[in-house]
């Protein structure tokens, strides 16, 4: 019983982290702006934890600089099992105007497995929000998978 | 045979109500209306009111890892040591006539073993070894300085107020005091409590450390201070001692100034109690975390200890002078 | 046979106890030069004094009697005292047992603690002389005894704070010490010799017998002069420099002697003076002295622990800070406070020794004591850290450890007189007390993060848990922390109430001795009551079933999905979180705790730390400047 | 006359304390302390005394009740004390050596390493 509440409930409180690892603050304000009232999405139970080890989703925002990489994933690192990567806007996909510059180590999914990439320069909220649920629902996933 | 029966009795008071169940149930339910209720001033939708219990069972599905420079037996240990230390609380504070365990603890013996439950959780920080809980530590116990004294105050007001009354002199026992307001109505209808009592709705968001007096837990800045090392399971206990503990005060407000109101059913005075804790949680957690900012930790300890003991000493004055 | 019985007899042991101890000193300065020789006639000379002091409970404390004792059995003649006398009831009995017990503790203690000091011998020889004089001197029935005591034990602490004199400043403390401890010396001496002067006495029966009924200018004179020559004794404020600088040098073991009981032998003094020879604790004025000094003992020393960085020195503060509790609660005169103080008396000797020797096992093992270089010794001291928790619950008060029974018993002695007297100031003692218990919690959590959690500095890497004699000392305070915070009652009744009882049974003190004490003045003592209910056996036992059925339920939702470093490369998943960064050596120092708190009182901590200025010409004018006001404040009111 | 006594004892242990406060050099402080004692001890000698009295020395058959003699008991007071107060001097001087070694200095305002 106790097993299947926790399973049931794992996707319902999902509690984010947000890296920066060199966003232009575009994608961190639209972030940001999902739990104003306006998109409030706390409402699905998501909120901004403070650190990593509280996590469940790993927001990276910014194309990943080769000063942040090894912060990134250090951080990443230390989020506990089970966990979900999400990027948000093109740059840590693709490393968007940024890419081919001599600083830049992306994208992430080099480097880790990323389970949802949310698209856009920077994202619309509501693209965000569908993400996170989407991110939350492979969390699930993921916990089901543990037992 | 009666003592099987009494032995049974006193379990289900520990583990039922008003201990262990009622505890998780309430205070949980109290943080969830209390999640809503800011989210509803803020126009926002808000959480739905079963969040917290998400929330902790989640976190109980997570891994728990322990960090290398943790002191693993404190740093496990001591949630559950002020979760339980919380739920002995919760039995010393009488139910309106009820009182599970009256003969063990006075209100000055709750002054103390409120501190139990924020040292379990100082030294489980402590031994985590991070210096966000060091920082944490020390907002943390400032805030427990900052909110003594004119705790202290308001505990002195009603002993003395009670114990003028029933001709003692000075009356430390929560259930005597109990069973004054039984006969005598509340003790809020006193003009001399008044003040305490305005002094006591202050310092329950200075005591469970809700906002805005969360410096101690500023996630923003400090990344959750104490509890920045935490994750899973243990995480999910301080979330509920957080909860437990709202009801906690808000159930010892009840008894110290608004007794008297029961029925003398216990299940409906668990649920009036219930209710009475929601609305005082609702005016001094709620109401006050929508529309304020998070104090500076030196901010905090002066404002406790000049308006808030101010308030206090007044009613004490009062009191004294028997009014 | 008759002989044998006679020498057995326990009239006699008082006298042995002193003499076990001080003929321990003796023979270990003749016979000391090898390590086994010494150790055994140590253990045994504390051993033995213990033992005598407990053989002395059935008659004193079961029988309630009052053993008088004559040197050479010089009987007073044509109603005078002549011969040396000791005479031990409830209050001395209970002072000795405290004496007793702690040197106990510390003198097993010392035996792997010294281990790596030269010249033992000189300190064990110091040790007993100081522990001889300090039990001499509460058994002791004569005023000029307790003064040579007095002066035993003030140069054998001296010659103890100097012992390690290659320590920071450890000269510079004893000699502080010294200059201002003689000067109260010669405040007793000078006393006594008024008093002789007035009543052609020195036994303590007989001052008490005379000197009440014959108050003048010269005896209040002579009560200002014990008073303050006590004072430093027992360090209370304006002398608690002393102890703080003296207790920062000194061997972990002799601060526990130095505050665990050479404080107490100050407070015996105060006890004997205000309610024996003077009897004048009914007078309102004299309660408020002791009350006041208290009070102010209490808070200057907390708030002066709280700035400190040095683990000892904190203790030391913290230490004259229980201090005034003990003070306070005596100076209310009614027997639930007598009772309460003494109560605290008690357990400032054990939680205080536990602390000081958890301070020496940090010191012996580390080498320093300075809070900002240490840090998270949890992990390699385990067994110091749990025991140094107990002794730091116990002195915060936290339930159901023994500080919290006492000080509860504090605060309603202290708020009861304030209702019975209608005195509001005594109600401020109450807040005072209470606030001055959640700082003390304050700075012991400052200690036990920056000593024992936290982060461990990288060269205190090879750290070892102290040796198991060294532990077990500790436990023993340990386990009479827990013993009598869970049993207040037992305490209460077969410890601090005989005592209290023999506070304010004057006559009796004076009639056992063979002295006509009419006039004693009865001080009307109170009844023994309770505002409030605490009952700790049955609060850790609904607590245990709590944590327990807590634990179960925890265990059941697998609270134990634990992952941890098992590799002793650290994996950046079991590294600290630093925002991203690689995990580094960053433990918050002591001396940054609290921001908040010494931010808000900034100018009163300039304030006291201009007025503790280290110059031992400054220290030498409190003692004059609190001589003069107790002079005039006596004059006055006595 | 033992007025002048009475005077110049507390004299004395005023002028030792006096010298203990005032005076920066560690000698003179140990001097204030043995003024002091000094002091104490002319104190219980003339507290001892009987204005035309004789030594207490008596053998067995002289002691009457007629006999008049100073009183025994502040002389034995007095040489305890002038023992303790030679104790004092030897030890703060010793202490003195000490401190000099450490400091370089007999300055009691530049020996404050403990403080605050």
């Amino acid at each position: 019983m106790f097993k299947r509440l926790i399973a049931e409930r794992t996707g319902k409180s999902p509690w984010l982290f947000h890296i920066n690892a060199g966003s232009c603050n575009g994608c961190d304000i639209e972030l940001v702006s999902v739990l104003t009232p306006r998109y409030d999405a706390e409402r699905l139970g998501f909120k901004l934890a403070g650190s990593p080890r509280h996590a469940d989703i790993v927001v990276v925002t910014g194309p990943v600089t080769k000063q942040s990489l090894p912060r990134v994933l250090r951080a990443i690192s230390q989020v506990p099992e089970p966990r979900c990567i999400v990027t948000m806007g093109s740059c840590p996909q693709s490393g968007n105007v940024f890419r081919g510059s001599y600083s830049i180590a992306g994208p992430l999914s080099k480097y880790v497995p990323v389970d949802v990439d949310v698209a856009g320069c920077a994202p619309k909220p509501e693209a965000i929000i569908d993400g996170l649920t989407l991110a939350a629902k492979i969390l699930k996933e993921k916990r089901g998978r543990m037992n | 045979m009666t003592i099987v029966i009494d032995a049974l009795q006193y379990l289900g008071y520990v583990l039922i109500f008003p201990g262990f169940l009622f505890c998780f149930l309430a205070g949980m339910l109290l943080c969830g209306i209390d999640r809503k209720l800011v989210a509803k001033m803020q126009k926002r939708v808000g959480p739905p009111i079963l969040q917290p219990f998400y929330d902790f069972f989640k976190l109980c599905g997570k891994e728990t890892i322990i960090p290398a420079a943790a002191e693993r037996n404190t740093f496990m240990l001591s949630p559950l040591v002020g979760l339980a230390a919380l739920v002995v609380i919760q039995l010393f504070i009488p139910v309106f006539g009820f009182t599970a365990f009256s003969g063990i603890g006075d209100i000055i013996v709750i002054l103390y073993l409120l501190l139990v439950p924020a040292l379990a959780m100082i030294l489980g920080g402590a031994a985590s070894g991070s210096p966000y809980a060091g920082v944490g530590l020390s907002r943390e116990m400032v805030t427990i300085i900052s909110c003594e004294l004119p705790l202290v105050l308001v505990l002195l007001a009603v002993a003395k107020t009670v114990g003028g009354a029933i001709g003692t002199g000075l009356c430390f026992s929560l259930s005597q005091i109990a069973e004054y307001q039984e006969v005598n109505g509340s003790l809020i209808t006193k003009i001399s409590m008044l003040p305490a009592a305005a002094a006591m709705l202050l310092l329950i968001p200075g005591e469970t450390g809700s906002h805005p007096f969360d410096a101690a837990e500023a996630e923003t800045e400090i990344c959750e201070g104490l509890l920045a090392e935490y994750s899973g399971a243990p995480l999910g206990v301080f979330k509920l001692s957080h909860a437990v503990k709202m009801l906690s005060l808000t159930s010892l407000f009840v008894a110290l100034f608004l007794g008297g109101l029961g029925t003398g059913i216990l299940a409906l005075d668990a649920v009036l109690l219930f209710l009475l804790c929601a609305l005082i949680t609702a005016a001094s957690i709620s109401f006050v975390h929508a529309f304020t900012a998070r104090l500076k930790i030196e901010q905090i300890f002066k404002y406790y200890w000049t308006v808030v003991s101010l308030l206090a000493a007044v009613s004490l004055a009062l009191a004294w002078y028997g009014l | 046979m008759n002989m044998l019985g006679n020498i057995l007899s326990y009239q006699h042991f008082p006298i042995y106890a002193i003499m076990a101890l001080f003929l321990g000193s003796f023979l270990i300065a003749a016979f000391g030069e090898k390590r086994s020789v010494r150790n055994i006639l140590a253990l045994l000379s504390v051993t033995a004094a213990l033992g005598f002091i407990l053989a002395l409970m059935k008659p004193v404390v079961f029988h309630g009697e009052i053993i008088s004792y004559w040197m050479g059995a010089r009987e007073p003649a044509g109603g005078y005292a002549i011969g040396i006398a000791l005479e031990v009831d409830a209050l001395s009995f209970f002072f000795a047992l405290l004496v007793a017990v702690a040197v106990f503790v510390s003198g097993v203690y010392s035996i792997q603690y010294m281990n790596r000091d030269d010249n033992e011998k000189e300190y064990y020889t110091l040790y007993l002389l100081l522990c001889g004089g300090v039990m001499g001197m509460v058994l002791s029935g004569d005023l000029f005894n307790m003064f040579i005591m007095v002066e035993i034990l003030t140069f054998a602490a001296v010659a103890l704070t100097a012992f390690r004199n290659t320590v920071r400043g450890a000269v510079e403390a004893a000699f502080k010490y010294l200059v201002v401890g003689c000067m109260g010396s010669t405040c007793i001496l000078v006393g006594t010799a008024i008093l002789y002067a007035q009543t052609h006495t020195l036994n303590l029966a007989q001052l008490a017998q005379l000197a009440p009924g014959d108050v003048n200018t010269a005896t209040r004179l002579a009560f200002a002069l014990l008073f303050v020559g006590f004072g430093t004794k027992a360090f209370i404020v304006p002398f608690h420099p002393l102890a703080a600088d003296a207790h920062g040098a000194a061997p972990a073991s002799v601060s526990v002697i130095i505050s665990g009981v050479l404080t107490k032998s100050g407070i015996y003094g105060i006890i004997r003076i205000c309610y024996f020879l003077f009897q004048s604790m009914g007078l309102g004025a004299m309660q408020f002295l002791l009350v006041f000094i208290g009070s102010l003992s209490m808070f200057v020393c907390v708030t002066m622990a709280l700035a400190q960085h040095d683990f000892k020195r904190l203790l030391a503060f913290h230490s004259i800070s229980q201090i005034g509790y003990v003070l306070t609660a005596v100076g209310l005169c009614t027997a639930l406070g007598v009772s309460a103080g003494l109560y605290h008396a008690i357990n400032h000797t054990l939680f205080k020794g536990l602390l000081f020797l958890a301070a020496g096992a940090v010191l012996h093992e580390t080498g320093t004591t300075d809070l900002n270089k240490l840090g998270g010794l949890a992990k390699k001291m385990p067994h110091t850290t749990a025991l140094f928790m107990v002794g730091a619950f116990s002195i915060s008060g936290v339930p159901p450890f023994n500080g919290f029974a006492s000080k509860w018993m504090i605060y309603q002695a202290s708020y009861q007189k304030a209702v019975e007297s209608g005195n509001i100031g005594f109600l401020l003692v109450t807040i005072i007390a209470l606030i001055t218990s959640v700082l003390t919690l304050a700075s012991f959590v400052k200690v036990s993060h920056s000593v024992f959690f936290g982060q461990l500095p990288p060269e205190l890497a090879n750290v070892k848990e102290v040796s198991w004699g060294m532990r077990s000392a500790m436990g023993i305070f340990a386990l009479l922390c827990i013993i009598t915070g869970l049993f207040p009652n037992l305490v209460t009744a077969y410890l601090t109430e005989p005592a209290a009882a023999a506070v304010f049974n004057v006559k009796n003190y004076i009639e056992a001795m063979g002295f006509d004490g009419s006039a004693a003045v009865q001080l009307e003592a109170g009844g023994f009551q309770h505002a409030g209910v605490w009952d700790p056996v049955s609060w850790l036992l609904v607590l245990c079933i709590a944590l327990l059925a807590i634990t179960i339920v925890a265990v059941a939702g697998k609270y134990g999905n634990v992952s941890r470093c098992r590799a002793p490369a650290v994996e950046n998943k079991y590294q600290l979180f630093y925002g991203g960064e690689e995990q580094e050596f960053s433990q918050l120092g002591g001396e940054d705790l609290f921001w908040g708190f010494k931010h808000n009182w900034r100018g009163y901590f300039k304030f006291m730390h201009r007025l503790h200025s280290g110059v031992v010409n400054d220290y030498a004018l409190w003692a004059v400047v609190d001589l003069a006001l107790v002079t005039l404040f006596s004059l006055i009111v006595l | 006359m033992i007025l002048l006594n009475y005077i110049a004892s507390f004299f004395l242990i005023g002028l030792g304390f006096y010298a203990i406060v005032t005076k920066y050099n560690l000698v003179k402080t140990v001097i204030g302390l043995s003024i002091a004692d000094y002091g104490v001890n002319l104190l219980l000698i003339s507290i001892g005394f009987n204005p035309g009295g004789t030594a207490p020395i008596f053998t067995w058959s002289e002691l009457d009740y007629n006999s008049f003699f100073v009183d025994p008991v502040p002389q034995a007071l007095t040489l305890t004390s002038i023992v303790i107060g030679a104790c004092v001097t030897a030890m703060s001087l010793a202490l003195v050596i000490k401190l000099e070694e450490q400091y370089g200095t007999i300055d009691t305002r530049k020996i404050r390493r403990l403080r605050g």
